[in-house]
């Protein structure tokens, strides 16, 4: 019980100060949200109106508490450049981007944990020297460039999909997941590799263990062994790097959205921040954040879930 | 069954190849200070779009510059920021996670926590973020992932030296009176430079994808400031019917460079990962 | 019951040498037989061969091992599985690392039920409690819930016991099974190999460097050397009346061995 | 291989020349990049399809007409708004929500007469009501703001009976006129919220950064649109748009480079005009070493604009001399082009005579999203390099080059495209008056003030047209900036997809575009 408060206490004190820092940088840096909506139009008396619009005017601390008492009632206020609501802004945006995080992380799971046994399973075989070979070469690969591998063999020589070519989840089911397939894979297959490798490694230091010399003796067959003893063990340090990949699947998809012309969170973040759109970008960041946040959360519970040696420290 | 396993060490591939990959690619940046078969800024409308072969080896770009002149430049210019942002990350990290770690304490507790907080965010997301912020240009980039990369030496390294602090030659240091300076970096960092090391490994290999992503986004290198591998991937990409070497020599170079130092990074990791100099030094002491 | 035949084990990867050379073995039922020498005399190595618990990709196995009247050496993976935790247990020496960390101590023990009958979980965990409480584990209902790390090196060390019991095998291989405990934890733990030989009537192959531990327990002992066994009889015997060199030097150690510790 | 290239030059500078007079009468020599292509030309209108056009940048600034800034905003929303009068393809103010203007002889009261049958999207008809509810909410009569830049000039709007509106300005400008396309919306409405105009297409709907979809607007008073609709896709990486032309998610992009064009092969209609801008390498006049006319002279001989239009465009675009582009023709002073010819020699002795004979050292401050002009800088640096000059290329984002550049006017050269938000002369040429707010240039000549005051006054057109041209020569002659080109403007279509025509301004009527075979849609 004390450990969540204290949990909780960090997770809102850590919002706190990422909320406070990019507010402050917002302060900083040049270039004013009006100057950007005013492009090259702009005149003193109309920078002044439309300061005094969106309430630009007022000092910074007031902005801020102002801000953080609409956020905390649920309303993130509305975006400069596109006269909506944020909420209204980000909600098709966000499903978006997190349909291609968790389509991404659930490729990861598939390919790298089937991989990682099967390659622990005949560890120094010639199969597995092949394969690890290959695995550190995939990691090597940015899976920016992947994806522009992938767009053009896939898209453009064997027209598997068609690039740029993105369609709305309401218009088209199965196709929405079609054209995610490939940005999903662009940044899975990296990530899966590092899984692979760690999981292997992990399993094949796991069944040198003296435990798995005694469960063998109790009449388990190999596959019983890795299945009933070994792979739990070897979730150990598997299950923390998952949380990180999962997080860092969420970096990349940011990359990954440009490369794939993909109208998600990443973008809109990189062109709010551009258009100096500080309502969505806040939003976006404590949203980032909070996710981050949670995942780290809860790889930290399932880590204590699976290894009672930390559980009962 | 422990006894029984095979207990010949295999030479370490990992560490040889990726050397190997390494000092070619550094071979090439360092020949490139002094010599490129053309100059890479050199623009020619008569040599545009040139296929691989003949004078130029990796064919030209739209521009009519020689593309392997600029892999060689560019190369550089992605390492000499991974070097500085690692060389950034490791000696602040080095010293805030040997103090953190040595002394211990709330400071120790207070730095980690905020470390905890840092190093939670991908690097790449927060240095994404920060760039659109600072502006881009490469001395910005260097300061920003050597910051960033402080944390992850900081907690390497804090570990380390809790662990060592344990260690009976650092008690007995103590004893006869050394100054924890001295025995924090005399006695003790020597002892963690294989991790070090590996970490540094692990530094550069993030360095190069960082750059490499924030140069394809275009808020890394300028365009004209210098070549940068990430850059030239981005500006390529428009021409990958008609002229697909452009994009596949930028893209290959980065793979290569992270490939030569994940390698690096996996061989000095993986000794003491499997026999912990920890078990050896205790039997010494002992 | 059990009968090892002129059993030769040759490990052929990096350095080829004979681990186990010529060795012949006689087990009654019910029977106790010491098997000792240093370390690296290949002692480990048989009791490995005759659990099947040797890889066989590294090691070459010549030779008979009979045991209940079948080649276990001539046995495939599934049929041995079938003699592995049923009709043969094996205890091992570091009760620290044997058994797995993550699983709770009464599905460990279960697990050997588990793997060859089939039955519903309460009466497994019936069979668990009740041979745990032969074992002498203390509080078996808190006990079958906690994981190794809660309990001691002795408590350990009992739990591999009932796991290795707990299907009433014909045959325990105890392999150093106390090395690792301190004196008084030994000899908690050897009563219970005792009483088990005397009250269940299961046969022990007790693999130890240390003859007095195996005195205490073993009516017959044999002593190898180098991978062949150099004496064999009864321990009283042996201990009274040593033929080879090796044999002396071992009853000599462990007598300076005990003068240290007094 | 020297002779050859200039040679090469010389042939280019022969076609540009023709390519620019050809510009002139507004037709575009419509090039066909495959002679199988070519037989679709001809092919007749087909009514209805889909179009779905391909556009770099968002309309994030704002959607509402009077407020828009963006020249990517104003290309889409130029088929949804129509002001009282609309621009045709030579640049004239035709009629339109209006069916007549007339100017009184002090250039002072304008007087319109409203078209008949003119429909807002919503079905209501336009009043005069409406009309003088945009014109002040334009002019910020009733807020103190205008919400377009030089409509503050009105002074009142009345309407005498309910088919005229009389539109009575602060002082005499027969130049007023091309303000009236500022966009007719109906009375009391917020065009965020809901969007209605009266042009050819109707707003359906938008999602932020993937879409902009129009409808055919059935009542419309004009020749109506052929498509039923069309999508205008975002997609804001210049690389990625040519393969969405290539993989046919959308039918039409403009504003392509010529290497994009290269890489679409030879299934495409690609058509060729100019963008209606200038592009140069602006200059800094205030500040050191280019408040030196000669340094800016010698920056003028040192470029090489062929060389540049031969790396960006294949030699496309039509080198200009001046701020003004060659489109509009009543302005133009195509002579001011040749100017300043290629010398190296020249430039360096002038810099020696300013006191840089060893060259300097410059920032050129460059919008980082804007590829062309970027890939520019990167030419000139080469180029600059031979008078010993080096170039520090900085890249900066759109907002900070907004705050930075153009209205901080903290920089020291810069490469952007200057358009001219409505077809004046006014609109290219009052930036450098020493007064202006929008002179980022910091240009300050007393002559050029005075002719300007002069010929913003005058209520003679061709007199007013004269004194346009001798301010242009002024900055020619000055070297104001290293004026490069107006930008060549490549449109691909897709197979079917015919009847795009260039206008002297940056839009898109997408109402003249049409498929040849509805198999295309």
């Amino acid at each position: 019980m004390r450990y969540i408060l204290k949990k909780i206490g960090i997770f809102v004190l850590t919002i706190f100060a990422i909320s406070i820092l990019v507010f402050l940088a917002f302060q900083i840096i040049p270039g004013d949200p009006t100057t950007r909506m005013l492009g090259t139009q702009a005149t003193p008396e109309k920078i002044a109106a439309l300061r005094a619009q969106l309430g630009l005017d007022r000092p910074v601390l007031v902005r801020y508490f102002d801000w953080l008492g609409n956020f905390l009632r649920g309303n993130y206020g509305e975006s400069y450049s596109y006269n909506m609501p944020v909420h209204e802004l980000l909600s098709g945006k966000l499903r978006i981007t997190a349909s291609l995080t968790l389509l991404s992380f659930l490729m990861v799971l598939l390919i790298s944990f089937p991989l990682g046994i099967l390659l622990a399973r005949f560890a120094h075989s010639w199969f597995d020297r092949v394969m690890m070979v290959l695995n550190q070469i995939v990691m090597s690969i940015p899976s920016f460039f992947t994806g522009i591998l992938f767009t053009y063999v896939f898209g453009l020589i064997l027209k598997f999909f068609t690039p740029t070519n993105f369609v709305e989840y309401a218009d088209d089911h199965a196709g929405f997941w079609a054209y995610l397939v490939f940005p999903a894979l662009s940044i899975a297959l990296p990530k899966a590799a590092m899984v692979i490798k760690l999981l292997r490694g992990s399993m094949v230091r796991e069944l040198s263990e003296d435990y798995v010399r005694t469960a063998y003796s109790r009449g388990n067959s190999r596959w019983q062994v890795l299945k009933g003893h070994v792979m739990r063990n070897a979730m150990v340090p598997v299950v923390t790097f998952l949380a990180v990949t999962l997080v860092d699947i969420i970096a990349g998809s940011i990359i990954i959205e440009q490369v794939f012309n993909i109208p998600g969170m990443g973008r809109l973040l990189m062109t709010s921040i551009n258009g100096r759109d500080l309502p969505v970008v806040q939003t976006i960041i404590m949203i980032i954040a909070l996710v981050v946040i949670t995942v780290n959360y809860i790889a930290d519970i399932s880590y204590k879930y699976i290894d009672p040696r930390i559980r009962f420290r | 069954m422990k006894k029984l396993k095979n207990s010949h060490r295999a030479p370490n591939y990992n560490l040889i190849w990726g050397c190997v990959i390494t000092s070619i690619m550094v071979l090439m940046i360092v020949v490139s200070f002094f010599w490129t078969p053309f100059n890479p800024d050199a623009m020619s409308y008569a040599e545009k779009d040139l296929a691989p072969g003949g004078a130029h080896l990796l064919g030209t770009d739209n521009f009519g510059r020689d593309i392997f002149s600029r892999v060689m430049e560019g190369a550089g210019t992605t390492l000499s920021i991974a070097f500085c942002a690692v060389a950034i990350g490791a000696s602040f990290g080095t010293v805030i996670g040997g103090l953190t770690g040595y002394f211990g304490g709330a400071w120790d507790e207070f730095i980690m926590r905020i470390n905890d907080a840092v190093t939670a965010f991908p690097s790449i997301l927060l240095a994404l973020v920060i760039v659109t912020i600072t502006g881009s240009g490469r001395t910005n980039i260097i300061f920003i992932l050597g910051i960033l990369f402080i944390p992850s030496f900081a907690r390497v390294v804090r570990g380390e030296f809790a662990k060592q602090r344990q260690m009976d030659y650092v008690k007995n240091a103590k004893l006869m009176g050394v100054k924890p300076g001295r025995i924090m970096f005399v006695h003790i960092l020597p002892n963690i430079a294989p991790v070090l090391l590996s970490a540094v490994a692990i530094g550069f290999n993030n360095a190069v994808l960082a750059e490499a992503s924030m140069s394809y986004l275009g808020v890394g290198v300028s365009q004209t400031e210098a070549v940068s591998l990430g850059r030239m991937l981005l500006d390529s990409q428009a021409y990958w019917m008609t002229s697909p070497w452009q994009a596949l020599s930028a893209g290959c170079a980065i793979s290569i460079l992270i490939l030569g130092f994940a390698l690096i990074s996996e061989g000095l990791g993986t000794r003491p990962m499997w026999r912990p100099t920890t078990k050896r030094r205790r039997k010494q002491h002992a | 019951m059990l009968d090892v035949k002129n059993l030769t084990v040759t490990f052929n990867d990096d350095h080829p040498a004979e681990a186990v050379r010529g060795i012949n073995l006689h087990m009654e039922d019910g029977e106790t037989l010491g098997l000792v020498g240093e370390s690296g005399s290949g002692k480990t190595v048989t009791a490995m061969t005759i659990a099947g618990l040797l890889a066989n990709d590294s090691a070459e196995i010549n030779g008979e091992v009979i045991f209940d009247g079948r080649d276990l050496l001539h046995c495939s993976c599934s049929e041995m599985r079938l003699v592995q935790g049923k009709d043969i247990g094996v205890i091992f020496q570091e009760p620290m690392t044997s058994l797995d960390p993550l699983m709770r101590i009464g599905h460990q023990i279960e697990e050997t039920v588990r793997l060859h009958f089939k039955l519903k979980p309460e009466e497994r965990r019936s069979m668990a409690l009740e041979v745990m409480r032969l074992v002498g584990l203390p509080e078996p209902d808190l006990t079958y819930k906690k994981y190794p790390h809660q309990l001691s090196g002795g408590q350990r060390q009992r739990a591999m016991i009932a796991a290795a019991f707990i299907n009433h095998p014909k045959l325990l291989i105890l392999d150093e099974p106390t090395t690792a405990l301190d004196v008084t934890v030994q000899a908690q733990i050897l009563d219970v190999f005792r009483r088990l030989n005397e009250k269940c009537g299961v046969s022990l192959l007790f693999i130890s460097h240390d003859l007095r531990v195996v005195r205490r327990v073993c009516k017959k002992v044999a002593v190898m050397y180098n991978g062949e066994i150099v004496e064999y009889g009864d321990t009283e015997d042996i201990f009274t009346n040593p033929q080879h060199e090796y044999t002396k030097q071992l009853i000599a150690a462990v007598s300076a061995g005990r003068r240290t510790h007094v | 291989m020297r002779k050859t290239r200039k040679i090469t030059a010389l042939l280019l500078a022969v076609l540009m020349l023709t390519a620019a007079l050809g510009g002139c009468t507004g037709g575009k020599s419509a090039e066909t990049a495959s002679p199988s292509a070519s037989a679709a030309v001809s092919a007749a209108p087909v009514q209805g399809g889909e179009l779905t056009v391909g556009i770099a940048q968002d309309l994030d600034d704002s959607i509402d007409p009077h407020k828009m800034v963006s020249a990517g905003t104003r290309e889409v929303l130029f088929n949804v708004f129509e002001g009282l009068l609309k621009p045709d393809t030579a640049g004239e103010m035709q009629p339109a929500v209006a069916s007549d203007c007339k100017i009184n002889d002090t250039g002072d009261v304008f007087t319109f007469t409203l078209r008949d049958g003119v429909k807002f999207h919503n079905g209501n008809p336009v009043t005069t009501k409406d009309v003088i509810y945009s014109l002040k909410r334009a002019a910020g009569l009733d807020t103190g703001t205008p919400l377009i830049n030089g409509f503050d000039e009105v002074k009142s709007v009345e309407a005498p009976d309910d088919k005229t509106v009389v539109v009575t300005l602060k002082k005499p400008d027969i130049e007023f006129k091309a303000m009236f396309t500022a966009a007719i919306i109906p009375d009391g409405n917020d065009p965020t919220k809901e969007t209605i105009g009266t042009g050819p297409f109707k707003f359906a709907s938008r999602s932020p950064q993937q879409n902009v979809v129009l409808e055919k607007f059935d009542g419309y008073w004009g020749t109506p649109a052929h498509v039923d609709k069309v999508t205008y896709k975002i997609i804001d990486n210049a690389e990625t748009l040519v393969m969405s032309l290539k993989s046919g998610s959308v039918n039409l992009v403009a504003h392509l480079t010529s290497a994009q064009v290269k890489e679409l092969g030879s299934d495409f209609t690609v058509v060729d005009g100019t963008m209606n801008l200038v592009q140069a390498l602006y200059l800094n006049n205030k500040v050191a070493p280019f408040d030196n006319v000669k340094v800016r002279q010698a920056l003028c001989y040192a470029i090489d604009r062929q060389n540049i239009m031969d790396m960006l465009s294949n030699g496309k675009g039509a080198a200009v001399g001046s701020s003004m582009y060659p489109n509009f023709k009543k302005y133009y002073r195509a002579d001011l082009a040749d100017v300043y010819k290629p010398d190296v020699e020249k430039a360096k002795s002038l810099l020696a005579e300013a006191g840089y004979p060893n060259g300097f050292t410059m920032d050129v401050t460059v919008p980082s999203n804007y590829q062309p002009h970027v890939d520019t800088a990167a030419v000139i640096a080469e180029q600059f390099k031979k008078i010993g000059v080096t170039v520090n290329i900085k890249n900066v984002d759109w907002g900070t080059w907004l705050s930075e550049v153009y209205s901080g006017r903290n920089y020291q050269s810069t490469v952007i495209g200057v358009d001219a938000a409505s077809l004046t002369a006014r609109a290219m040429l009052e930036r450098f008056v020493s007064t202006s707010t929008s002179n980022f240039t910091n240009f300050s000549d007393p002559e050029y003030d005075k002719l300007y005051a002069e010929a913003a006054a005058a209520t003679d057109e061709a007199k007013q047209v004269e004194l346009y041209k001798q301010l242009e020569e002024i900055l020619t002659k000055d070297a104001a900036n290293v004026y490069i080109q107006d930008m060549c403007d490549y449109v691909a279509m897709g197979q079917g997809v015919q009847g795009y025509e260039f206008y002297p301004l940056y839009v898109m009527d997408m109402s003249k575009v049409y498929f040849t075979n509805k198999t295309a849609a």
